[in-house]
């Protein structure tokens, strides 16, 4: 694969899991009573390092790193300006979540606030993803497949830091995302099969890739392991890990862009 | 109005690459850096291996998908149509490789900016031909004005192309014809 | 400084050279300032230096700035080169082959060094002073490459070697030395 | 980016904060008074008159100068070139727009030559090899390199008392006029052995002498007017990419165009029929075709009747000995495709063939020209607008060739055997008329010719336009023959497998660093080429180095040269102009030639309009007693082809990628054609398991090369298709090692030598 990826990979993963985590902080907030008594702050911590190494990365994948700032130009149509500025807010809710955590001061809509607003950020990630060149994911594929990432690491990564009672609660969250996921990302590429010439190749890539095999593979052993009321292994968030990975290097290795096909039948 | 587009006419290409080095020539493009070249038509399209082509560098889209994913705004779209990308504000993301459905922009791996063809609207606004157009021998390859000139005849997806009217390629084609062949049994 | 200024000079010297005699004369004199390792066959430094810088076979590491700014690494007389041009152009300086010898040819830079290093001892002229900041760091820019490059090659003549990594030490040495002056 | 434009680097203004930006710069120029130039290595005082700064891209054109230039490689299209100059340094070039013939454009070849001219491996000073072959070179300066030549060439006259033990092969490199300074060299020191003839056409310029008396085509530009064209072993789109636009005219307002070939060429791919005919077959198929036009009535008997000479007897041949079965089973045509065509082409006027050097690269290919052109003149289709068997042209190189003619200095001794022209471009006019001559060796054998050589052997070789080990025939025989000499000198460019194998190598000019004019052999346009650089280096010209040599060898021995001691190549120049080029081409001077490239009045863009040739009956001979002089039929007649030596045909046409061994070795060119390909018929493939990308042996008796095949249906199934070319020293790909120097039929009369059959080649092909 093309190793100038690399970042980006880095990228997109590490901020869906901190949207992930985000997500359940606020959950568990807002699914217990009294507020702010539940310990999150780990979480919080978790997450802006997450988002931290995340954008560190992706500057890595500019040919010139010095003007990434002048990403936010073209906000009007540009889905990534957008998901440069929605992460940047995103970033900026989940510090003074902290923050409040912290002081013992946070209370539940800023923290469903901050959740929501990392949602969105996955959102624009999706969109600018569903590159044009790319005829099978010129659609709402990376978003779908984002979000998978998200419901999957979220609640996985989230059982580090909370006490075993509360995994009932994630695993309810957990087990339907890895069956959809496993499903969605067992049927797409069949799909892609029955579609023009450069769909078509993009789907002889994945069949035919262990990177995609072993995402899978990874997603059914966390069906297999993942049951309701029961407490999920600490091994496992490491496999789906690995899992979501290896599927985030297919996903930007192996999609065929049409350019790549010109002077022949599409 | 003027819409500059460029025309190729496959029966008359006769496949000679004076296109593509006549660009590399204009612009002084790096080694391995390539604007414009041919792209042979699959035995599908055409019954002969190498041996008709279609000449392509940016197809300058009235929706061009390169300039709406910009972040940066690198990429700006003339009246005339001509799609213009300057490689001083290009902070070479390539999120533009990952939206033009014809590969037309070209990463600049050194430089770490993307280069793609333009048209020479500099040669344009001073009233000559675009590089590869004047150097074509046998007029397969001309500028024309999609709001004047008659392109009846031509076609805006031929087969060996994506059919793209979410973003509108401006190029026109004549598709290439084979003749009648006549072989020894050996 | 002043024996920096001779270094400039011979090592300019060696790169101009156009003959094992040349090469000998200038390594010479080089040795008198840094001790250098000795040569018995000065005719097999000669066949090495024409193999690197000279010809007539495609050069191993030809000795122009342009080669190693540039993207374009198989072309002379480019816009970086011409820059040099126009910087030489500034201090009042010209090449005897202009349009022959691409501007930015090693010993001609050397040259230029060492020509506003001479000017400096008599007259501390400020601008002269940032073109020779200029000057030094284009040099520190492409040299390590050019240094790198050689060092690449297989079977290099050792007095080649000591050469260029002499180049090399003494324009990192003065550089940094430059750059803290420049912050005080 | 903006500091990139300014300072040629961004690092600057990290490592020296941003002391030195382009504003600095220019206040700099201002405050900095000039510092004195000490005696340093290299850096003068420099003259008023200080530059702006330079930016990249294109500035407009303005921003240049222009200059005019021609391309002076050995090709149809001779293309007049303009050169923007900014700086002192060539930044782009385009087509002069003044010649109709190539409306501005250039080739894939002509926009890659800013990457010779600053290539950072041009060959820049004068060297010496100690050791051939052994890679340790020494630079000399052009004094010494001309006095070890001087000193050399003086020994062999005190060895021999003559200079035949000098040798000189040159041919295309440059086909610029001046470039015959590098004969006249030879001839102004005396009578030496020449490589004569030429690899390329003579088989098929003898063929049109003995039937029309010249080698003379109509102007390609009216082919517009013809109704029928056959193109046949031509292929345009890749060798003349500027006529296809009068076939593709011609063939909008209706002819019909048949392309015949053994290979789909890209030009086929254009025709609207095309025949895959068998190699060295087309003078079969021609005869086959005339029999036809007999046996329908459909000859042009009153042009006949007026025009030709020996067509009855012809006839009469025809009817004798060939028979439509017969040429079909020859050519591989089937006999109702023959039919068809040949009632088509008689049945409108004007109707042309191009012929061409293909079809003559064989045993039987001057016989074949001559098949072909019987039938054009059966049509009555010769000397008609539109019309011809079109071949090639030498009839606007009527210069004075002041370069070429030098005389001998007094005494000299030479040959005294019989010896025919220098080549095709030899006029016949110049040299002494001493009793001696040169020593003729066939050029086509260079190998052959200096191993047999005696009394004196060739003991000192000049190469100069040529790059011997990449283009003559048998390469391997020919490093053997070249062990049997103590000097080889080359010129040349870059460092190619001749230079290599050179004791001294002399660099010179790039067409952009010389003056000098050109003309084609094809078209009838004339663009001059002047100096639009300075000579990189230490180039000199081929004139500046006869001159240089002249003065040096006069210096040691006086009297040994006549070659002008102090000119210039564009002194040279104006030199060959005289008043017969100057009414040709409707000018006054040479200095018109400014403007743009000129083209010849013409009477007629038709040759031989008033049928009047150039043969002893003045008419058009089906009958040649020159022919029959030179120990050919003096009859058009069949000729028999090369029997195989191998399993497979073996065909090395031009690449449009280069031009014999120049250009391929282009960085840019290898952005478009990375590497060589053997192309080979699926069938072929199936056969030996190969599929696109394996690596193959091709080999025969004179030696084997490895590369890729393509799976293709562009050729024959028995048959293997490479194209040559010099990919650089790092490849050492070169289809002549495949290639014997077995003669074409014909090529003695007009250019001293026969050709090669370089198409009667054959080889076995193996997965590597």
């Amino acid at each position: 694969m093309d190793t100038r990826e690399l970042p980006l990979i880095l990228f997109t993963l590490l901020t869906q899991l901190a949207v992930g985590l985000a997500v359940f902080a606020a959950l568990r907030q807002w699914a217990t009573v009294e507020g702010s008594s539940v310990k999150t702050r780990n979480e919080w911590i978790a997450i802006l390092a997450l988002i931290g190494v995340g954008v560190v990365a992706a500057f890595f994948h500019l040919g010139k790193p010095l003007g990434a700032i002048r990403m936010l130009a073209n906000i009007g149509t540009a889905w990534l300006s957008r998901e440069i500025l929605t992460f940047a807010i995103f970033g900026l809710l989940a510090a003074i979540s902290l923050y409040m955590v912290y002081t013992k001061t946070a209370n539940g809509w800023m923290l469903k606030l901050t959740a929501l607003v990392g949602l969105l950020a996955v959102f624009t990630t999706g969109m600018a993803y569903a590159g044009k060149a790319m005829d099978a994911i010129n659609n709402l594929l990376p978003l779908v497949f984002f979000m998978l990432t998200v419901f999957t690491l979220g609640p996985a990564v989230a059982t580090y830091f909370v006490e075993e009672k509360t995994h009932a609660l994630l695993t309810s969250i957990l087990f339907p995302t890895l069956l959809a996921s496993l499903v969605v990302r067992f049927v797409v590429p069949f799909i892609w099969l029955s579609g023009n010439a450069v769909m078509n190749a993009t789907g002889q890539n994945f069949l035919t890739s262990p990177l995609h095999w072993l995402h899978l593979a990874a997603l059914l052993a966390g069906l297999f392991f993942v049951r309701n009321g029961k407490s999920i292994p600490a091994w496992l968030p490491i496999v789906l890990l690995i899992g979501e990975l290896l599927g985030r290097i297919a996903f930007f290795a192996l999609v065929v862009a049409s350019g790549a096909n010109l002077g022949g039948v599409y | 109005m003027t819409r500059y587009a460029f025309s190729v006419n496959a029966e008359l290409c006769i496949g000679c690459s004076s296109c593509g080095m006549a660009c590399k020539n204009q612009y002084n493009l790096d080694p391995g850096m390539v604007w414009r070249k041919l792209y042979p038509l699959s035995e599908e399209i055409y019954p002969h291996k190498d041996r008709a082509f279609y000449s392509l560098a940016c197809n300058h889209c009235s929706q061009p998908a390169c300039l709406e994913g910009c972040p940066v705004g690198a990429y700006t779209q003339r009246e005339d149509g001509i799609v213009v990308h300057n490689e001083d504000v290009c902070i070479g993301c390539r999120n533009c490789l990952r939206n033009c459905p014809f590969g037309a922009p070209r990463y600049n791996e050194e430089e770490g900016h993307v280069e793609k063809c333009s048209m020479c609207w500099q040669r344009i606004d001073e009233g000559l031909l675009p590089a590869c157009v004047q150097a074509c021998p046998t007029n397969a390859l001309t500028l024309v004005d999609l709001d004047t000139d008659d392109v009846s005849g031509t076609v805006q997806y031929p087969p060996g192309f994506p059919y793209r009217p979410d973003v509108e390629p401006s190029t026109r084609f004549v598709l290439p014809v084979a003749p009648k062949v006549v072989r020894r049994d050996v | 400084m002043s024996d920096f200024i001779q270094h400039i000079k011979q090592l300019s010297a060696f790169f101009f050279a156009s003959d094992a005699k040349g090469m000998k004369t200038a390594y010479v004199e080089l040795a008198k300032l840094i001790p250098a390792p000795a040569v018995d066959d000065w005719s097999a430094v000669e066949f090495s230096f024409n193999r690197l810088f000279v010809g007539p076979r495609a050069l191993l590491a030809p000795p122009y700035a342009s080669i190693y700014l540039d993207n374009d690494q198989t072309r002379v007389m480019s816009e970086s080169t011409i820059q040099i041009r126009q910087f030489y152009g500034l201090l009042g300086l010209v090449s005897p082959w202009l349009n022959k010898i691409p501007d930015d040819h090693i010993a001609l830079e050397l040259d230029a060094l060492w020509q506003i290093d001479t000017a400096l001892l008599n007259s501390d002229s400020p601008q002269l002073r940032d073109m020779r900041d200029y000057l030094l760091a284009h040099l520190q820019e492409w040299t390590p490459k050019f240094h790198q490059r050689i060092h690449a090659i297989d079977d290099v003549n050792p007095a080649i070697l000591h050469i260029v990594d002499m180049l090399h030490q003494l324009l990192s040495q003065e550089t940094s030395t430059t750059i803290l002056k420049s912050i005080e | 980016m903006q500091e990139k434009n300014s300072l040629g680097n961004t690092n600057i203004q990290q490592t020296l904060g941003s002391k030195v930006s382009r504003r600095d710069f220019l206040k700099m120029m201002a405050a900095v008074g000039a510092i004195a130039a000490l005696p340093g290595n290299g850096l003068l005082r420099k003259g008023p008159g200080a530059s702006v700064m330079p930016s990249t891209g294109y500035e407009g054109k303005d921003a240049y100068q222009v200059f005019h230039n021609a391309c002076p490689r050995n090709c149809y299209d001779t293309c007049g070139i303009l050169s923007y100059v900014k700086d002192g340094v060539l930044k782009f070039v385009e087509g002069d727009p003044a010649s109709t013939f190539t409306r501005g454009g250039l080739c894939v070849k002509g926009y890659s030559y800013p990457r010779s001219v600053y290539s950072p491996d041009r060959i820049k000073y004068p060297m010496k090899q100690e050791g051939r072959g052994s890679g340790n070179w020494v630079r000399i300066s052009w004094d010494e390199a001309l006095d070890t030549i001087a000193k050399k060439i003086l020994e062999l006259k005190e060895q021999d008392g003559s200079l035949l033990g000098l040798g000189m092969t040159k041919y295309s490199g440059n086909f610029g006029i001046t470039h015959y300074g590098v004969e006249g060299m030879m001839s102004s020191l005396g009578y030496t052995t020449r490589f004569v003839g030429t690899p390329c056409w003579p088989a098929g310029i003898d063929a049109q002498n003995f039937d029309m008396g010249n080698m003379w085509c109509n102007d390609p530009e009216d082919m517009v007017h013809s109704k029928y064209i056959i193109i046949w072993g031509a292929n345009p789109c890749t060798n003349s990419i500027h006529s296809m636009k009068y076939i593709n005219e011609a063939k909008r307002r209706g002819a019909k165009v048949v392309v015949i070939d053994p290979i789909f060429t890209q030009t086929a791919a254009k025709a609207d029929e095309y025949w895959q005919i068998k190699p060295g077959g087309d003078g079969a198929l021609a005869l086959g075709m005339a029999r036809h036009l007999l046996d329908k009535k459909l000859e042009d008997k009153a042009w006949l009747e007026e025009n030709a000479e020996g067509y009855s007897e012809f006839a009469s041949y025809l009817r004798r000995e060939i028979t439509l079965d017969w040429a079909a089973e020859q050519s591989g045509i089937p006999v109702e495709s023959i039919k068809q065509i040949t009632e088509e082409f008689a049945a409108v006027k004007p109707a042309t063939i191009w012929l061409g050097y293909g079809l003559q690269r064989h045993v039987n290919g001057g016989a074949n020209v001559r098949a072909i052109d019987a039938f054009v003149a059966m049509t009555g289709n010769i000397g008609k607008v539109g019309g011809g068997a079109r071949y090639g042209h030498l009839f606007t190189w009527g210069f004075n060739y002041n370069a070429l003619v030098q005389s001998a200095p007094e005494g000299s001794v030479g040959y005294t055997g019989k010896t025919g022209p220098m080549g095709e471009f030899d006029t016949g006019q110049g040299g002494d008329a001493a009793s001696y001559t040169d020593r003729a060796f066939n050029i086509n054998k260079i190998a052959q010719e200096i191993m047999d050589a005696t009394e004196p052997p060739v003991r000192m070789l000049w190469v100069a336009n040529k790059n011997v080990l990449s283009q003559d025939f048998d390469r391997n025989k020919i490093i053997e023959a070249f062990k049997k000499l103590d000097l080889i000198v080359a010129v040349d460019l870059f460092f190619n497998p001749t230079v290599e194998q050179a004791d001294i190598v002399l660099p010179t000019t790039t067409l952009f660093e010389d003056w000098t004019v050109n003309v084609s052999y094809w078209h009838y346009w004339m663009s001059i080429n002047e100096q639009a650089i300075a000579p990189m280096y230490e180039t000199k010209s081929d004139i500046e180095i006869a001159s240089a040599l002249s003065a040096k060898i006069n210096s040691l021995k006086a009297g040994s040269c006549t070659f002008p001691e102090n000119i210039d190549s564009k002194e040279m120049m104006v030199k060959e102009f005289n008043d017969g080029i100057y009414s040709l081409f409707g000018i006054k001077s040479w200095e018109d030639l400014k403007d743009g490239a000129r083209k010849a009045k013409l009477v007629s863009s038709a040759s031989w309009s008033d049928n009047k040739f150039g043969t002893p009956s003045t008419k058009y001979e089906f009958k040649s007693s020159i022919a029959e002089e030179y120990g050919h039929t003096a009859l058009v007649k069949y000729k028999e082809p090369r029997e195989a030596y191998a399993s497979y045909r073996l065909l090395t046409p031009h690449s449009k990628y280069g031009l014999h061994s120049q250009f391929q070795n282009l960085d840019w060119m290898l952005d478009y054609n990375p590497e060589p390909l053997a192309y080979i018929h699926p069938k072929l493939a199936r056969e030996k398991g190969l599929v696109d990308g394996d690596t193959v042996r091709v080999y025969n008796k004179t030696g084997e090369v490895q590369l890729k095949v393509s799976v293709n249906d562009i050729v024959p199934a028995d048959t293997i298709l490479m194209y040559e070319a010099w990919y650089g020293q790092n490849n050492p790909f070169n289809v002549n090692i495949l290639v014997d120097d077995e003669s074409s039929d014909m090529g003695k009369y007009k250019t001293g030598a026969p050709g090669v059959a370089i198409h009667d080649q054959f080889a076995e092909i193996e997965k590597a």
